[in-house]
């Protein structure tokens, strides 16, 4: 099954299970989606739960809050995440805090979700990836799936949980084919917030990602192996609460870690992970955790250069051999 | 009982209501009282500030109570409110107690949010007032999706939006009536138009300050927003307007801030005082209540004086009760982090502080 | 000569130029051998892009063409523009070559970015064109900028966003318009009206795709935009209305877009193959310029030819160029993060690699 | 002088010293400034150069950039960085991005200004710290000064370079005196960009930190002395360009590190920090950089929650005492 797929599919059980439910964005419904993750739905639900909206992202984000505080359970479509900049003080001030500031008063149960990071060709403003900011934000929860059974899961999760969650999804991986345990195509096939998954373990090193980034280090693991480095690879699913216990003891295992994220490095994804795991198992350290990471640079267009500013398998493999002492 | 309101409405792409409106004795005795603990609690608001028992920003309502006295006359608790930081009144209105106001003012574990919002965040979830926001503007969207609630549950209610002059020129603003016009969502966007945003007189900030024709195609309605019956009357209609499904509507209340914008400012390097004077000898919209009861003698002057008594030995009693009311408990520190709590651990200031959640 | 455009102009708060258009001869060549090498330019970068020469993001501009060619008709180069993604033609009617456009597209080093920006960045900021925006209304707040320069500068010039029908509901849109007109800036919001954003057709995102009186207290006027002298008078009298110090106007120019919004929509789910061939029939703006130089014999079949011929060999040879043109060197990955360099450094993918700067 | 004075005539004297300077914001002008750092502006520069905009910071940001990129010299206020959310679209697609998307050709010099972070008693719409957000930005320069000599130099600094500059001030710094060396009162008094100071030398820890918690840290390191630890103070100044190369050769000396912000700690500054300082010098490291942060949570208004929410100087000596083994 495709993530795409497995998106839809997850959408639209849900809407079938939940009246409350409904999504809005742009190009949502007659058009099926910019990318398509919503195709069908229009047709099954109709109008009044699959929301075209004009162009006003603010707009539409603080009116999505508005309905979640009476209860409903907006999904928010960005048509990519680039533009919530356009909304993010709704999403922080708005959704991600006033259940705290109300005392438990007033809560928010809304998915913001859309494509997010690096796609190919699209330049400097539509490559942004928002990993790093949302998950430094009290109040939201912040899921990014990598494959098909992630995408389901953890789409189902994000749309039953009572709170805000950013759900960051990938635009390279939509198409992209997955194995999907049996299990994941049940309905009630939930995965739970705030845990990590070890997609293959190992003894000498661990990589660490979200999103694309896994199967590159799904594929990095596979020529290490060529080289006599056995990798855990852990795939992170969920950025907040991010699963320091998972991280904790995988590197006490492996001694050495590397993390990566296509996003920018300074305070990022892998600048938090490398300084959990200091916090947590500093002691079982053999070498500093080291953060593959986009250059830090706004994304190039020229195809030469956009590859360039892009963490490759290459890299990992590299960095990877360097933490074991092995280049 | 009709009484004719003196200043006539002004309609934009609608005909105004009448300005004759129905309203009993017990109507207008209720309104005077509301809207005299009003003022009483503003004031004791500014003492308690004064006197250090209050904190950081407090945004005082004096002046404006006719709009919130008005506006609850024609609405019920189902629908739904919400407002910006200058929230203390609107919380009364929707039901809320002097007490909680006042406790919360002081970060007690009495107040609308047990101290944890502060001034700008009040809220009464079970009379649908969704607060109290600090951000100039938010309140408009979120408006509008409270508005997109009622019309997919099919309930028969409308959600209010009220903002500020300042605040009418946010884009967000522009986007919600936009989409709450396509839509046929039964907002009522309300501009409380008290005539300055902060320091900013309204055409300093604004090409056209005529802010029930900014909907542009969106109907508005312009209304005394120091006459809580014209107040009344204009939301009476803009309620059954969006109700009947037409969609949203922009109300500007015309009205005034006593006081400086937040505690900080002293309001007066602005405007004049003798602005300022004039308009409460003229239009206060508490001494309008008060001449509506003699005149037309629903009550003598120590039946008045009954109910001012009886309404500042309420505001006082909160004062004391809030002044009474503990801190927080430390342990709420971390409570209300999220509503499902699983895997939810909350980090302290440094690796080896976690929080117990609550 | 004098030419009557066949579609009146509408006015909002204003009153609209006269139908008759002055021109000459060679400008009405000009214009049919700019729009003609920019429908060419268009088509050339289709094939392009079906061939995979260009990847991602790729919004084309033909049936458009005479918005750009009237505008530029109407001001020079000291005045200043910025329009969103759809930025082709615009740059070349800032007076860029067919060649930075196509190298642009395929990510090459002589490209109007030499490759950094990619189709939707094209810059000429000698002819103060400041892009090529991918954010949606972005370039209206940048617009009324770059106006609020020129005042500030006191030169008497004009700048202009120009922005599409879906961009018309974005908040900051309204935020520019009330503060260009508070502050009388020489801004011309130019809404290319070509009735769609994306899938969406104008009535189904906003409530009044009236846009010319969108600016509600701000002047407005509509355009044929289909038509180059009508843009041509209206943008002449909208820039000496702005520059004249009265501050900003709105355009609404009438328009469509033959592809699809970008190269990945069919652009033919939302609206009929019958809409799109009666415009090309009816209204083509190329096809108009062509039928002026008929008309008025302005030159003869062969000689039209003659000038088809001559932008086809200059958009193919641009073509050859581009393909010919190196990728930028690695080196240029960290070129341009700053101007000020000092205690610069790039990061690389990891702690070891650091980029050198150039 | 208090910081305010300082601010205030660094802004002064750059307007005076360059006619294309000019600031605008919410009640810049006739108000004077809500927390009057542009007092006397108005009356010295000019409606034309003293700008009051109506409330509208995406707009006014926007309209910002757009006369930078004509070679103005704009000044934006936010009345506080909390309102830089409604126009961080700008900050980051427009201000940030435009000189490396443009090849060079259209560059950005604005400043973007305000009181960032914590200030007392104004909840959790009115707390938050965007110093790690606008720090992972590429293209942009973020500051933050501590001190009265800070404030002069590096607002000289940011007026005069010729990138966008993120300004993040302390609203409660403000009002408070420092004593500013001579030199410092120079109106060519430019502080680099860049370059972190470090307030007081020490050899058994190093204290990191920017803005308000430097005072902080002076204290703890006055207390620490106390208990015979000599604790070298380090005050950022600049957050990007980050100068990693103070931070390691610190470390190299004190073998241990705690960095202090008020921001909240996933992906923040001090995450960004540790790592970097085990990128650099792992070897050196005795003890596991720690951070110490505000509260993961909204900010409360309840004044003793709120004191809990946030670092204080004896967490300060507490957790130095633990990196030095001392507790
Ligand atoms: C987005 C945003 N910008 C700025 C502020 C600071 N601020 C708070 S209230 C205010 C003035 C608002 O005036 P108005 O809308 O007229 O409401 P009033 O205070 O008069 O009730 C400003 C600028 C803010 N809270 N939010
Ligand atoms: C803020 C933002 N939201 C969404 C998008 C995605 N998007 C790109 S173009 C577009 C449609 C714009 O339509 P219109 O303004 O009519 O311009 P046109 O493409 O017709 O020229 C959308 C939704 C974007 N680039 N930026
Ligand atoms: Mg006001
Ligand atoms: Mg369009």
């Amino acid at each position: 099954m495709t993530v795409r797929d497995a998106l839809n599919s997850a959408l639209s059980e849900e809407m079938a299970r939940d009246e409350k439910v409904f999504i809005m964005g742009e190009e949502v419904g007659d058009y099926q989606g910019a990318y398509k993750i919503t195709k069908g739905l229009l047709q099954k639900f109709g109008a009044d739960r699959v929301r075209d909206t004009p162009i006003t992202e603010a707009g539409f984000t603080g009116l999505g809050v508005g309905a979640a505080f009476m209860g409903l359970k907006p999904i928010v479509e960005f048509m990519t995440f680039n533009f919530s900049m356009q909304a993010i003080d709704h999403i922080v001030n708005s959704a991600a805090k006033t259940l705290y500031m109300s005392a438990g008063a007033i809560s928010a149960p809304i998915v913001f979700r859309g494509p997010n990071g690096a796609a190919a060709g699209v330049g400097a403003q539509h490559s942004q990836c928002f990993a790093a900011w949302y998950m430094s934000i009290p109040g939201l929860k912040v899921l990014a799936p990598y494959d098909a059974e992630d995408a389901r899961g953890l789409m189902k999760a994000a749309i039953r949980d009572p709170d805000p969650v950013v759900f960051l999804e990938n635009e390279l991986l939509y198409g992209q084919e997955f194995a999907l345990p049996k299990e994941a195509m049940d309905e009630e096939f939930v995965l739970p917030i705030g845990k990590a998954v070890v997609m293959k373990p190992g003894a000498d090193v661990t990589l660490v990602a979200f999103s694309k980034m896994v199967g590159y280090c799904l594929e990095a693991a596979e020529q290490l192996r060529e080289q006599g480095i056995d990798a855990e690879v852990i795939n992170l699913r969920s950025l907040r609460p991010l699963d320091r216990g998972a991280l904790a003891a995988s590197v006490r295992k492996t001694n050495r870690m590397v993390v990566v994220e296509e996003g920018w490095p300074q305070c990022g994804v892998g600048a938090e992970i490398a300084t959990v795991v200091n916090e947590d198992a500093f002691d079982y350290l053999d070498a500093p955790v080291e953060r593959i990471a986009g250059v830090d640079i706004p994304m190039p267009y020229a195809e030469n250069l956009e590859k360039m500013a892009l963490p490759t398998v290459e890299d990992i493999v590299r960095v990877a051999t360097r933490v074991c002492y092995r280049d | 009982m009709v009484i004719e309101t003196p200043v006539p409405f002004k309609g934009h792409l609608i005909v105004p209501p009448s300005q004759m409106v129905e309203t009993t004795k017990s109507e207008i005795i209720d309104m005077f009282t509301q809207a005299y603990m009003m003022r009483r609690l503003e004031i004791a608001a500014d003492v308690l500030y004064k006197g250090k028992f209050i904190r950081g920003f407090c945004h005082l309502y004096d002046g404006q109570e006719a709009v919130c006295v008005g506006m609850e006359a024609a609405l019920n608790k189902q629908d739904a409110v919400v407002t910006s930081y200058r929230d203390h009144c609107i919380h009364l209105g929707r039901g809320g107690t002097p007490l909680e106001v006042m406790a919360e003012l002081m970060g007690r574990v009495d107040g609308a949010a047990k101290g944890i919002g502060g001034s700008m965040h009040m809220y009464r979830r079970e009379a649908n007032f969704f607060g109290g926001n600090g951000i100039v503007g938010a309140q408009t969207a979120i408006g509008a999706g409270l508005g997109f609630a009622f019309k997919y549950n099919k309930q028969p209610n409308v959600a209010v939006t009220m903002y500020g002059d300042g605040a009418a020129n946010q884009g967000q603003l522009f986007e919600a009536l936009n989409m709450a016009a396509l839509w046929d969502l039964p907002v009522i966007f309300m501009c409380e138009n008290n005539h300055y945003g902060m320091g900013t007189a309204q055409d300093r900030s604004a090409k056209s300050p005529v802010y029930y024709k900014r909907g542009d195609y969106v109907p508005g309605l312009k209304v005394d927003g120091m006459d809580a019956l014209a107040v009344k009357q204009a939301m009476k209609f803009a309620k059954e307007y969006c109700v009947a499904g037409n969609g949203p509507i922009v109300m500007e209340m015309d009205t005034y801030r006593y006081h400086g914008h937040s505690m900080s400012d002293p309001g007066s390097t602005y405007r004049t005082r003798d602005e300022i004077t004039g308009i409460r000898q003229e239009r206060d919209p508490v001494e309008r209540l008060r001449k509506l009861i003699t005149e037309h003698n629903l009550l003598d002057a120590t039946q008045i004086k009954q109910i001012e008594k009886e309404q500042r030995r309420i505001v006082d009693e909160a004062v004391e009760q809030a002044k009474a009311s503990p801190l927080p408990p430390n342990e709420n520190l971390t409570k209300n982090m999220n509503t499902n709590l699983e895997n939810i651990v909350v980090r302290g200031v440094d690796s080896q502080t976690f929080h117990a959640l609550v």
